[in-house]
């Protein structure tokens, strides 16, 4: 953000922040939503190729730990975690792109959403098959350790995803070699339409850490400040040698699992109760109670997030999909591209008599 | 008889067997009040009960060796796997344990999974797989890959009834875009094993599966129309056990032969027919037998790169004609 | 065993117990390690076809585990659980046959050791992959739940095996669906070389079990009674509908992984100190000090074991292996066999000019 | 020159690499204090510290995943399956995280997943297994399959050097059954993706690879003594990429050609090699390519039914006389 970070804004005045780190956990949870509604109207004109996950109502867990990591640390997301990837840099242009699968989009069109890394500014994209990302990010925090970096690695993963072997493998390798990774729960009731009951019988997601030998930690999934100062917590814990955090960030997934889902396995009135518990909504609140922050700055900020995002999106809008011509290379090093198919380049014959 | 889409037929032979035989369960992820991410189990744990129809954790390797476990003393489990690619998570479970039971162990296991396989739907990396070529070469596992609606019922039936596991994948790019007329009172039940002349033709054979039966018989109607060569459609519908004797009669009627799969070409199906076609009828061959398959990469997601990257049916008639 | 159920010695003496039973104990005991004695024997003679594994030291935990299950409870044995096996009613001759290959066992030749099953006397053997029996167990145990029988199943994890993905996904949905289910785990120090706290960051194995929101017990798996009740108590929760119990067995694996392991990994004076710990020993002077048998019963019981191991091997040390011809059916239900390859049935041709 | 073993090959080939680049390290279960089951990590741990020679927990899926997490970053780890059957427990990180992650994400994944595969040793169905065909339809992976004990040594050396994720399976049968001279001074290098001519000849070609090399070597010197035929054996070294140009050189020569693997037929690799020879060299076959594999059941303990369901150097000598 551009706001100069004078010595009065500086002062820390909540969890170690100053005025001007407070109000940019706001910005990013209103870039995080905004984007996501720009998104919604993009798909709706059809101009999202693939799928749209929200993560309306989430975005404070999102954010909040993102923003617990230094520069140099490195975090993996989920679906829901538009909003960490948004603090660790990635920018809603890019983010634009992959859903539109522009030929200038990270991954030139061949991966959606979310999907996309750049390990320099810190966030590596998952893969769809959950759980898989918990022994790669402890393989990254693994390189911390043998090249002896206080760097620490972030991985997300979902009250479903915690039922995969992969976790399990990962989070349990991590713990033995006390490595430098921080495992991240979000909460959020539902894994598609499951609810948490039928994914464990634990009364707490926390409960896991035990089985792990690792300490876990839980916070307010809708309050970014809690939720910024819990991962906070084990990320330190992490870079100082401690080994790893299950920290479980208790929210709420108020959309579907994605755009076509009608949530009809969800009971009547909980959305609308979680609804008025709307983490932006709050924290907007609390900046204004506080005086941490005046109307006149949000305002501002919510300008700024239009603007940013008008722009992106003019800038996008109307760039091509990727030429069918870059669709065979990179598979390996060596060598640059698989080749065509015979069958495309033939001159036909004349018909068989 | 009435139209039902490939989708519907598939449920309803779930739906009929669940009715027919109390030893059959569902289990899976998501396939309880939602009915899955297609609505194929749409309706069935209102109907059959929570106990027949099992929501389970994000757990592959838990719903196949749960499966496998019940079917030992019994009963008959049909698994979802919510996108079939998430089978791999499984391949443990299913290569080492399930397909191995009968013979080392003289075990009965009469699982189905099932799920959306298939791509041309933008799916990406991970929601477009055909992982046929994973499990070809494991004995003790069956392979099924319906076409048509009513091989979609027929098959899931059969499936379910089978002595043995079965792998039922499904094109969920066929899910809604094809409908058949089915006869209301009989019972539509296609055997295990069994491959299905979808066209007749003289000139050429395309020996295919799944989707690509439905490119194949495009390219046939336009090789007819433009170049008047009748070409045989053969369609699979099983991969293992595989049809050898339909495919060497077709082959041996028309000396020309295409085989046809929307997998990567190296290490795909197509290997795999094509020499069998060469120990059995090489002398019958005017030409040598073609692969028309996707290209050796990950399917990306952009529409220009997945249409290159998959076999199309303007391929498929360009391949027949230079054969 | 034949020895008469009179009303004198059926009067309950520990753990609910009569004389009888608990001097079955020690027999199931000294026929596991007597058993594997002569495998030792017949590996040296090179009549053990594949790998020898003993489970020297942990015969209590095996035997008194599976002492308290049912007739109707199925179990799924490791590698260390002969003794298990034999309870379950498995017979020395079928485990010679076994491990020796012979056409007449179990698996007519096909699969190794106590990899062999018997869904009717209650065990269902092991494939080799670690923790895939718990997902199949949790399975059997479904079964049992949907069709209400009041039966249990059983399954053994060794300290290794619950590092596996497999092992999370099974004990955690059989949680989630409340099935009857036991979960044992035998502690017995390492996974081949690995001690246990390269396996686990966690104090104790029954952490696990509260990640997993299911109770935990713990017992000397070197007390064959102390072993007998602990896994009782988790058995009548699970026929009463209680759900799953993980229960840790604290052993030692004295014999190396496999007959040719040398152990170098062991501490010095580690397996000499298990040693004078030894469950047979130990059970054979509870016995006599208790007064619950006498020294006669004993070399009874010893001579009677030697009587049944001498038979069983003069009746199976001579049988041929399976014949070849059979190496191809069975593995569907249709067709009965497989093929033969085209080149075992060929005439040979003139050789090539 | 001094006479090492396969399997010293191998150890050799892991240590030199150990000490010319402090970016390889070594992750496995049971690697450490034991140098793994068969001995090829014997000494590392000692030498290059606990932290280059990582013991962990009974977990394929860690193993791999954060092999490849590392390899991101920079690293150059090798991984062991204490057997390679295991490999089928990480098969879901194989094949759609790291095979894919230089296309998807360009992701560099340099890693190497190494252990001891194959039959012929007792083992039965879970301690003998060639899972080449499980992975040949993966675009992103390559697979390395060594005969002999320099291409053991010089092909580890290449798959730890490669910037892209190698399957380097090992072959038990061979580990201490094979010796050779190999150079002190010199480095051994062997290229990844070029076959090998193991044996000159002009009659039939026997493609192959891995421990059947030795069984076709044997097949061509009573083929020579008996029949005076010679017979050409192709040894692939690498089934991935695989060495096309080899094949069609050596079918063009002979004109008749056998297949032979260790793993099953249908669905093995031997199909894809076939239809690669019927695509570039049909016109130059006097007969039918053949297979000769194992056949299509999981693979009993008992010798005579082991030796039974795997091919042995009569198989070959019997197909080439026939074929
Ligand atoms: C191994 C695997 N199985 C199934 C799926 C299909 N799937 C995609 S998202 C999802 C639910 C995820 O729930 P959760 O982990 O709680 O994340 P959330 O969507 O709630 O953020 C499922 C089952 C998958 N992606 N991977
Ligand atoms: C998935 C898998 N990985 C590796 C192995 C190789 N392996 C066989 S036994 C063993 C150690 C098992 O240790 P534990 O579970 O503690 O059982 P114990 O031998 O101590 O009774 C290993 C790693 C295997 N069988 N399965
Ligand atoms: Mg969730
Ligand atoms: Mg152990």
């Amino acid at each position: 953000m551009t706001s100069p970070d004078t010595p009065a804004s500086s002062a820390p005045l909540a969890a170690g922040l100053n005025r001007w780190q407070l109000l940019e956990l706001y910005y990013w949870m209103r870039l995080t939503r905004s984007l996501e509604e720009r998104l919604v109207l993009l798909h709706r004109q059809g101009k999202v190729v693939g799928g749209l996950f929200r993560s309306l109502g989430q975005e404070a867990d999102a954010v909040g730990s993102a923003y617990a990591l230094e520069p140099g640390d490195i975090l993996s997301p989920l679906i829901r975690n538009l909003g960490s990837m948004l603090v660790k840099g990635a920018t809603p242009l890019e983010v634009l792109r992959q859903y539109m699968a522009k030929a200038q989009s990270p991954t030139a069109g061949r991966e959606l959403n979310i999907h996309f890394n750049d390990l320099e500014r810190g966030f590596l994209g998952q893969v769809s098959p959950l759980g898989a990302m918990v022994p790669v990010m402890a393989g990254i925090a693994l390189h911390f350790k043998l090249t002896k970096q206080p760097r620490v690695g972030l991985v997300y993963v979902g009250d479903g995803a915690m039922s995969t072997g992969a976790f399990h493998e990962g989070i349990n390798f991590a713990a033995v070699q006390r490595l430098p990774l921080v495992v991240v729960c979000e909460n959020n009731g539902y894994a598609y339409s499951t609810p948490a009951r039928l994914q464990t019988a634990a009364a707490h997601l926390t409960d896991k850490a035990i089985g792990y030998g690792i300490p876990g930690l839980r916070a307010d999934g809708n309050d970014v400040i809690a939720t910024y100062e819990t991962t906070r917590v084990a990320v330190d814990r992490a870079r100082a040698g401690g080994g790893p955090t299950l920290v479980e960030l208790v929210t709420y997934r108020r959309k579907g699992h994605a755009e076509h889902d009608d949530q009809r396995y969800v009971p009547a009135g909980e959305i609308e109760a979680w609804g008025r518990n709307d983490p932006i909504d709050r924290y907007r609140a609390r900046l204004t109670e506080t005086g941490w922050a005046c109307g006149p700055d949000l305002t501002l900020t919510d300008e700024r997030v239009a603007a940013e995002l008008d722009e992106a999106l003019a800038r996008c809008i109307d760039e091509p999909f990727p030429d069918s011509s870059t669709a065979l290379t990179g598979v390996y090093a060596d060598p640059l591209a698989a080749p065509a198919e015979w069958y495309r380049s033939l001159t036909p014959r004349p018909p068989h008599d | 008889m009435t139209e039902v889409t490939y989708l519907e037929a598939i449920r309803q032979g779930i739906w009929e067997e669940m009715e027919r035989d109390p030893a059959v369960f569902l289990i899976g992820e998501d396939i309880g009040t939602l009915g899955g991410p297609f609505r194929v189990t749409e309706g069935m744990q209102a109907k059959f009960g929570a106990e027949r129809v099992i929501d389970t954790p994000v757990s592959e390797q838990a719903i196949i060796g749960a499966a496998a476990g019940a079917a030992h003393m019994g009963h008959r489990p049909v698994c979802e796997m919510q996108f079939i690619d998430f089978i791999a998570c499984a391949y443990d479970m299913l290569t080492n344990y399930v397909a191995t039971a009968r013979y080392r162990a003289g075990l009965r296991t009469p699982i189905v999974v099932r799920g959306p396989s298939g791509g041309y739907v933008r799916g990406g990396p991970f929601h477009s797989q055909n992982p046929e070529a994973a499990f070809l070469h494991t004995p003790g596992l069956k392979i099924v890959c319906p076409a048509t609606a009513r091989d979609a019922k027929g098959l899931i039936k059969a499936a379910i009834r089978d002595e043995d596991p079965v792998l039922f994948f499904e094109h969920k790019y066929l899910y809604r875009r094809i409908k058949e007329e089915l006869p209301e009172g009989e019972e539509v039940l296609t055997p295990i094993g069994v491959a299905r002349v979808a066209r007749e033709g003289s000139t050429l054979t395309i020996v295919t599966w799944s989707a690509m039966v439905w490119k194949a018989l495009e390219a046939a109607e336009q090789l007819e129309r433009e170049d008047g060569i009748q070409v045989e459609v053969l369609d699979l519908r099983t991969l293992l056990p595989m049809d050898e004797a339909a495919i060497i009669a077709s082959v041996k009627k028309t000396s020309r032969v295409l085989v046809a799969h929307e997998d990567t070409r190296t290490g795909g199906v197509a290997g795999e027919i094509i020499a069998r076609i060469n120990e059995h009828c090489f002398e019958w061959l005017d030409a040598p037998a073609r692969r028309v398959c996707a290209h050796d990469v990950p399917l990306p997601y952009a529409p220009p790169l997945e249409d290159f990257v998959l076999p199309q049916t303007d391929d498929l008639v360009a391949a027949a004609r230079w054969l």
